[in-house]
């Protein structure tokens, strides 16, 4: 697989908002690479802008460059960049509500041959065992946690050689999310897929991660590689919610009066 | 359980789909002031819970009593009035408005001006909107939502609008909360931030907060009780401590590393 | 026969015009949830053109079928390109509010070439018409009928075994989502596009023997429509079917009230499913689920 | 002067349908009106004046009518007006013509309402409700005894031809078997014939758009309906031939002005036509061009009348002093104190498909 | 760049012209509009008339379409029942302007109501088309009651008087239409900012969201309706008195569809888009002929054979460019350039 490489990305919203600025970075062939913020960091943004899906929300790539090998992303329409084998499953699910789950799996292998879906079917099976009762049902009836997993086998459906997962644990059970997470870990060796996870479970991000980046207010604010930054006391405190001391603080124990820390203002 | 009467009494609900079964007799009492948590696996019935104390199925068996009235008896459009507010576990809100805009509409059941009032805009009504206008910025102030007063809900991040969600939620000055799935998408700075927002709906409001969560720090740290459901089953009921020890609980939700 | 399977007859032969002209509506709704109020201006624009062809060639029938056929491809991909392209990701309305302004232009533009007289087909109406239950039917009739099971079966075929008709509805449901799957948004709509106007096109030069070519005919879209919602706006099948109940409501209030009633007839129709059917015949539901 | 008279020229105007159903109408009555102003200017105009022609479409909507004839009125500074559209848009226009007594003088008469002896508005032609009254008549005279039915779209062209049929049943005691109205747009009339089988009718009044009527003429001869079909002067244009079509042949049709097809009686007109107008616009040329065209002489013989000072009031009364004034097409026109239609007498047409015309029943 | 953009008090947050220089635009305009008769050609004025009439009806019909999300055809309806209300009873029975505007708007409103029933169960385009079928109904029973309505040979209107007034006069019909516009922008724009408007537009963006907040599906839904077809019959009324002629042809699904164009070009949901749109769409006629006598050289006089079909060309093309580079709406670029305004120089200039 090429590498993608984001360069001094900047994005803006409606000519108005920025969401992105001056942010770079790459994703190595086989590598999970994570970004982690805060709300309205940029991190969806940045995703959406890999495979070309602003446009109809008024965004735009307005400087730096998206590039993935000699292809430049920005100017390539999004079923191509599908085709090039950059999958992205968006946030908030989006199924297709009104088809059952196997057609929004099909979908998910839309540019397959018929003998290879069939075959990705059965993997997505495996991997979401809870999937099968509900193959016929209408997709838009699902649970919310049921509905994430037909979102994430849909994207499992090709074979994409990068995979960019945005919070793929939302509202699934921690049993189902172990679960998730050990198929995210083996991808990479098993089939040299790429990973890119947003994701705000950080503590199950890092642990996958080879690589990872902190947006904050749309610009990186820390990168490294997955143990140091599970090291470092700003993220334990913030993202990982261990106090001072290396221990669990519990959540009774929040200060009324704590505000938000920002490393950049 | 509780000697004091509960705010929200449940008895032998049932509920299915066609041929799921969403719900099986499932009873449950709030007390007033607490905060109870439910867990259980996906597709196990919690939302279509919610669902029926919303009044927005019609549970096939079964008894919903609110602050000793019978929910049965009332349209989803009264719970706002009676004291009741949930947020959505898939985002619910009106797209097209600010944040401000959403949390006005939360006020709905407590304003009074119709049409002729609002077209006139005068005197009461316009009293009215003031005051309205006011309490929306204390809880803008509460949510530490300020900057994103004016943005319209659609271009604001999935975590942001889930907290519009829940000012919506207490702009109807609810007695008893549902949250559905609040803390999702959200990082661990910021679902403590919640966490503690809900520690002070019940602290200083006095609100009951009924709350569906995946998150097992936030079910652990601050629910009085939990009950778990599976396949629309409760298969246990207690304080947070006594049902994360309960096996059954364990092989069907928690997995094996968190146990 | 009688008078009452006289009226049917008829009315079900209308109504196959009915129904060809709303199936065209709803494949394109089907991929887009876009209204094509243009749909009617489609075909009167490929019935003229065959009107030119035929006048030019004597009316041989295999030149003018091909040019209807190349007409309609030329145009669906050009609509595709020039209005509906260049909307992706805008809003439905606008986009609807486009194909209003397209139905606008078309007209103009045909009146500007071909005038604002009707005319009469070359060869129009020609040959022996046959009986059927005691109602005369003429060939062009015979082959809009034929054309439209043809159609039907044609659809169904397609909708049942090709994933296609799955990524239609994909498409339909949210377009960015069907980008991220890999699906051609564009080459889906222009496919849809291209049908509905050999739909229309064919229809368009049947209507033009049977009846006459004039600016008038464009009203036919808009008289099809409530064959639509009556099916369900996005099943084409439906529409088809829509089409026949409507052109047999209008006769049977035509035969047994008054020719005054035609219109109302279908809409009464429409109504009263609509009371138990919220969405047509055979629509999609909405999902509503919070 | 009054508005629209300079020493060079005089403004004569119109409000006309140019799109829409009846878009044809305003092209072919603004001919007529040009044809008539180019002859007289030909002539070095009246009293040194020119004629000059402006007319506005009013896409046959009568609150367009209304704002196209007071653009006319403000811009184009109006002296009198050569058309006012349809039925409901003149009566919508008619208060502001009233209030500025701008004399009218109309080539497509339809309903009576418009000419009301104290208003400066007068009508070349027969209402709608007598010409079907006195077609009836005609059509009656050489088939008595036929079973009747009455075919009208339902609007304001078609029910006033329902009234003048009503009126010829009554009065001439004849035998009607079914009356229908249908909607304007209508397309298909497989029901309507079925019905009129059923009803045994052997003669038709149509009241349609000439489109519409041979749609109905057609789908009859395909149920095997051998019936005799009447019309009115609006299916009286060349186009209607080729339309109908052989399923047309003989169908009867009632006007007061000759056949466009009949190059004898038509002869002077077509000279004219081949003198002044464009090759395209000679070929669509018909009877409401010949109309207009009478129409124009007649203000030019009034306006001449006037002198040098030309005022409304003028040409209003000598409107109305205008006696069996022949423009060489069509009958003498005449008009009188209170008389506003000049109906001049009629007859029966018929349609020859084979010879691509209209020959006059004797 | 605006300064002093910060407020002092809850009461100025829920201002509707929050800055006092918006306010002297507003009185510039008003002045300009009252003095237009007395000086502009009759026929401009009367073009004024059309626009506020078409305004008035493109208002009602926004409250329900573009703020209620109804999609509704069925407005020519609502105009026809306020017009022909307006006919009868100032002509026939004498009624002064007041009670007959009064209760042209008032049948319009009750008769809503039923049209409103299939909207609690209908969405969309389904709805779309019982009101079509509903608009159809009243013009087949306008057409069957003809010893009120005059039938399909129309009816003639008489003008009332109005305290004394009369009204027979096209500035007395420019001044009542302009008043008119200006209640019902007024009145649209204080619904829009208060508790009914804004349950109005939470049931469009997500009912059951909007029930759980209290909001009443049922009764909002139908009075959308009530308020917009009251709106629409007083345009009604006021266009009867206007063209003093009315005629069944005037209200047909081209009329609905013409204001549902007003109100997308405009802008949906927007007041202020609205009337843009009645502006444009009303003049866009006049305007094409414009356009096309600079192009059309030659052929300047209208009788050459073919200028309509060109003018339509030119209608249609105006549309589609316009909705192509601005599918949001007027309303929206205008928003685009008051932003830019006030925060210029800061603002991001569009590519
Ligand atoms: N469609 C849009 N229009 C305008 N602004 C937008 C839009 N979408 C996002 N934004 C803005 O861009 C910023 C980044 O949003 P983004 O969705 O990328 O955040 P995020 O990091 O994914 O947050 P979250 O964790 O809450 O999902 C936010 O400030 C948001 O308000
Ligand atoms: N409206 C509906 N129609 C049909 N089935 C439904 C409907 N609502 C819920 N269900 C089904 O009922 C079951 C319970 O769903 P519910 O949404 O209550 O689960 P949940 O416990 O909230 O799960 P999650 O944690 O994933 O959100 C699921 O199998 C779901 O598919
Ligand atoms: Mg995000
Ligand atoms: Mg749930």
């Amino acid at each position: 697989m090429p590498k993608l490489t984001v360069t001094n990305a900047q994005i803006f919203y409606d000519d108005s908002i920025e969401a992105v600025r001056d942010v770079s970075f790459m994703v190595p062939p086989g590598k999970v690479i994570t970004i982690l913020g805060a709300n309205g960091s940029g991190k969806s943004t940045l995703l959406k802008a890999i495979s070309g899906i602003l446009k109809p929300e008024k965004g735009a790539l307005v400087a730096g460059s998206i590039q993935f090998g000699d292809e430049d992303l920005s100017v390539t329409p999004s079923d191509e960049i599908v085709r090039q084998g950059i999958v992205h499953v968006p946030e908030g699910r989006r199924l297709f509500v009104n088809l059952t789950v196997e057609e929004n799996l099909i979908m998910g292998g839309a540019t397959r041959s018929r003998a290879d879906r069939a075959q990705s079917l059965e993997r997505v099976y495996t991997v979401f065992p809870d999937l099968v009762d509900h193959r016929q049902r209408i997709a838009g009836y699902l649970s919310g946690g049921q509905q994430q997993m037909v979102a994430i086998g849909r994207a499992l459906m090709s074979h994409p050689s990068l995979l960019m997962l945005d919070e793929p644990s939302l509202g699934l059970a921690p049993k189902i999310v172990e679960q998730i997470f050990e198929v995210i870990a083996r991808l990479p060796a098993e089939q040299g897929i790429a990973i890119l996870l947003v994701e705000q479970n950080a503590s199950l991000a890092l642990s996958v991660a080879d690589y990872g980046y902190v947006l904050e207010r749309g610009r990186v604010a820390f990168d490294g590689t997955a143990e140091a930054l599970a090291s470092s006391s700003e993220i334990q405190e913030f993202y990982l919610g261990m106090s001072a001391t290396d221990t669990k603080r519990s959540m009774r124990e929040v200060k009324h009066y704590r505000r938000r820390k920002r490393w950049l203002s | 359980m509780t000697a004091v009467d509960p705010l929200l009494s449940i008895r032998g609900l049932n509920m299915r789909f066609g041929g799921v079964k969403a719900l099986t007799d499932v009873s449950m009492d709030v007390a007033p002031g607490s905060i109870v948590s439910i867990i259980g696996p996906n597709g196990a019935g919690k939302t279509t819970f919610f669902n029926m104390i919303c009044r927005l199925y019609e549970p096939s068996a079964g008894q919903i009593r609110f602050q000793d009235r019978d929910l049965l008896h009332c349209k989803p459009h009264d719970l706002a009035g009676q004291g009741i507010s949930r947020t959505f576990q898939n985002l619910a809100l009106f797209r097209h408005g600010t944040v401000v805009d959403n949390l006005l509409v939360g006020m709905h059941a407590h304003l009074k001006s119709g049409v002729f009032g609002g077209a006139w805009y005068w005197g009461r009504t316009s009293r009215e909107e003031c005051m309205a206008r006011e309490r929306v910025e204390t809880i803008i102030e509460f949510l530490e939502i300020e900057e994103i007063r004016h943005q319209p809900v659609s271009t604001l991040s999935y975590g942001l609008q889930k907290r519009v969600e829940l000012g919506r939620a207490l702009a109807t000055q609810p007695k008893l909360l549902l949250l559905d799935e609040m803390v999702s998408g959200m990082n661990h700075e910021e679902t403590e931030d919640i966490a503690r927002f809900v520690l002070d709906l019940r602290d200083e409001l006095g609100i009951t907060v009924l709350m569906i969560e995946h998150d097992m720090d936030v079910v652990m740290d601050i629910s009085d009780t939990v009950h778990v459901l599976n396949f629309g089953c409760m298969i246990a009921s207690g304080t947070p401590a006594e049902v994360a020890g309960n096996p059954a609980v364990v092989e069907a939700y928690l997995g094996v590393a968190k146990s | 026969m009688s008078y009452l399977s006289s009226l049917v007859v008829s009315g079900l032969v209308v109504g196959t015009m009915y129904g060809l002209v709303a199936m065209g509506f709803a494949i394109i709704f089907k991929v887009s949830r876009v209204v094509n109020f243009a749909q009617g201006e489609v075909m009167m624009l490929i019935a003229y053109i065959s009107f030119s062809v035929a006048l030019r060639t004597n009316g041989s029938m295999p030149l003018v079928v091909l040019s209807v056929m190349a007409s309609s491809v030329l145009l669906g991909i050009l609509i595709e390109r020039l209005v509906v392209r260049p909307m992706l990701g805008q809003p439905i309305f606008s986009l609807v509010m486009m194909t209003i302004a397209l139905a606008v232009l078309l007209r103009s533009v045909i009146g500007l070439v071909w005038g604002t007289d009707p005319m009469r087909m070359p060869g129009g109406s020609a040959g022996s018409s046959i009986d059927v239950l005691g109602t005369n039917i003429q060939p062009a009739q015979i082959a809009l009928v034929g054309i439209y099971l043809s159609a039907c079966a044609g659809i169904w075929a397609f909708l049942r075994y090709s994933v296609l008709g799955i990524a239609m509805r994909a498409t339909a449901t949210d377009p960015t989502v069907a980008l991220l799957m890999g699906l051609s948004v564009s080459k889906l709509y222009r496919v849809a596009w291209i049908l509905s106007a050999i739909l229309a096109g064919l229809t368009g030069l049947l209507f033009a023997n049977i009846y006459h070519v004039g600016l008038d005919m464009g009203h036919v879209g808009i008289q099809a429509f409530p064959a639509v919602i009556l099916g369900g706006l996005d099943s084409v099948l439906g529409a088809a079917l829509g089409g026949l109940v409507i052109g047999v409501a209008e006769n049977l209030a035509g035969g047994y009230i008054g020719s005054g009633y035609k219109e109302i007839a279908g809409f009464a129709i429409i109504l009263l499913v609509m009371m138990v059917r919220p969405h047509g015949l055979f629509g999609e539901k909405d999902i509503e689920r919070v | 002067a009054d508005p629209g008279v300079t020493d060079k020229e005089i403004v004569i105007g119109g409000v006309a349908p140019y799109t829409g159903p009846a878009g044809q109408l305003g092209y072919t009555i603004t001919l007529g009106l040009r044809l008539g102003a180019e002859e007289i200017n030909a002539a070095g105009g009246i009293n040194g004046r020119k004629i000059k022609v402006i007319v506005e479409d009013d896409q046959y909507v009568p609150a367009q009518s209304v704002q196209a004839l007071q653009k006319l009125i403000d811009v184009h500074n109006v002296f009198a007006l050569g058309t006012i559209s349809g039925g409901s848009h003149g009566l919508a226009m008619m208060p502001i013509l009233e209030k500025n007594k701008i004399p009218v003088i109309n080539p497509a008469v339809t309903t009576e309402a418009h000419y009301a002896p104290n208003r400066p508005v007068f009508g070349i032609g027969m209402t709608y409700q007598d010409g079907s009254y006195e077609l009836l008549k005609a059509v009656n005279k050489l088939h008595p005894n036929e079973k009747w039915a009455s075919l009208v779209q339902d609007d304001e062209s078609g029910a006033p031809r329902e009234a003048g049929y009503d009126r010829a049943v009554k009065e001439l005691n004849l035998n009607s078997v079914l009356k229908q109205r249908f909607k304007p747009k209508q397309i298909d009339f497989s029901s309507e014939i079925l019905r009129l089988k059923a009803s045994g009718v052997t003669a038709i009044h149509l009241g349609g758009l000439p489109a519409i009527n041979s749609a109905i003429i057609k789908e009859a001869k395909k149920q095997g309906l051998n019936v005799k079909f009447a019309g009115l002067w609006t299916d009286h244009t060349p186009p209607m031939i080729d339309l109908a079509g052989a399923e047309g042949d003989g169908m009867y049709i009632y006007d007061f002005v000759p056949s466009i097809t009949d190059k004898v009686a038509s002869g002077k007109f077509l000279g004219l036509a081949e003198k002044y107008l464009p090759k395209d616009d000679q070929a669509k040329a018909n009877r409401y061009t010949m109309l207009a065209y009478v129409a124009m002489k007649v203000y030019g013989n009034a306006i001449a009348a006037c002198g040098k000072d030309v005022t409304r009031a003028c040409v209003v009364a000598n409107i109305e002093k205008t006696k069996n004034f022949s423009a060489g097409v069509g009958a003498p026109v005449s008009f009188g104190p209170g008389v506003r239609l000049s109906a001049p007498a009629g007859g029966l047409l018929k349609i020859d498909f084979a010879g691509k015309q209209f020959v006059p029943v004797k | 760049m605006r300064t002093k953009t910060f407020s002092e008090s809850y009461r100025a947050l829920t201002r509707l012209v929050p800055y006092m220089d918006t306010w002297g635009w507003y009185a510039s305009l008003m002045l300009v509009l009252v003095v237009l008769p007395l000086v502009a050609p009759a026929y401009i004025a009367n073009y004024g008339t059309m626009i506020f009439i078409a305004a008035t009806g493109a208002v009602g019909l926004n409250l329900v379409t573009g703020t209620a999300g109804m999609i509704s055809l069925g407005h020519a309806g609502f105009l026809a029942l306020g017009a022909y209300t307006t006919a009868i009873l100032v002509t026939d029975h004498g009624w002064g302007l007041l009670p007959a505007m009064a209760a042209s708007g008032g049948l319009s409103a009750l008769v809503s109501l039923l049209v409103g029933i299939p909207s609690l169960r209908l969405k969309g385009l389904y709805l779309a088309i019982t009101t079509l079928a509903f608009s159809i109904i009243v013009t087949t029973l306008i057409l069957e009651t003809s010893s009120l309505t005059g039938g399909s040979g129309g009816k003639t209107v008489t003008r009332p008087s109005f305290f004394g007034l009369s009204m027979d006069s096209g500035p007395a019909i420019y001044y009542l239409a302009l008043a008119v516009v200006v209640v019902t922008v007024l009145v649209a724009l204080n619904l829009l900012r208060s508790r009914v408007g804004r349950a109005w537009s939470a049931l469009h963006d997500y009912d059951i969201a909007a029930s759980l907040m209290g909001i009443n599906l049922r009764s909002y839904k139908l009075l959308a309706f009530a308020v917009s077809a009251f709106i629409a019959g007083v345009a009604g009324s006021v266009l009867a008195l206007h063209l003093r002629y009315l005629n069944i042809d005037s209200f047909a699904l081209i009329t609905s569809i013409e204001v549902l164009t007003m109100i997308i070009v405009g802008g949906l949901g927007s007041v202020q888009g609205a009337v843009l749109g009645a502006i444009v769409i009303t003049l866009l006629p006049e305007l094409s002929g414009r356009i096309f006598d600079l192009i059309g050289g030659p052929m300047r006089s209208l009788s050459a054979a073919n200028a309509p079909e060109l003018k339509g060309v030119i209608y249609a093309l105006v549309i589609m460019v316009f909705l192509r580079f601005e599918p949001d709406g007027m309303a929206s670029r205008w928003k685009h350039i008051k932003r830019f305004w006030s925060d210029w120089p800061y603002a991001r200039k569009s590519k």
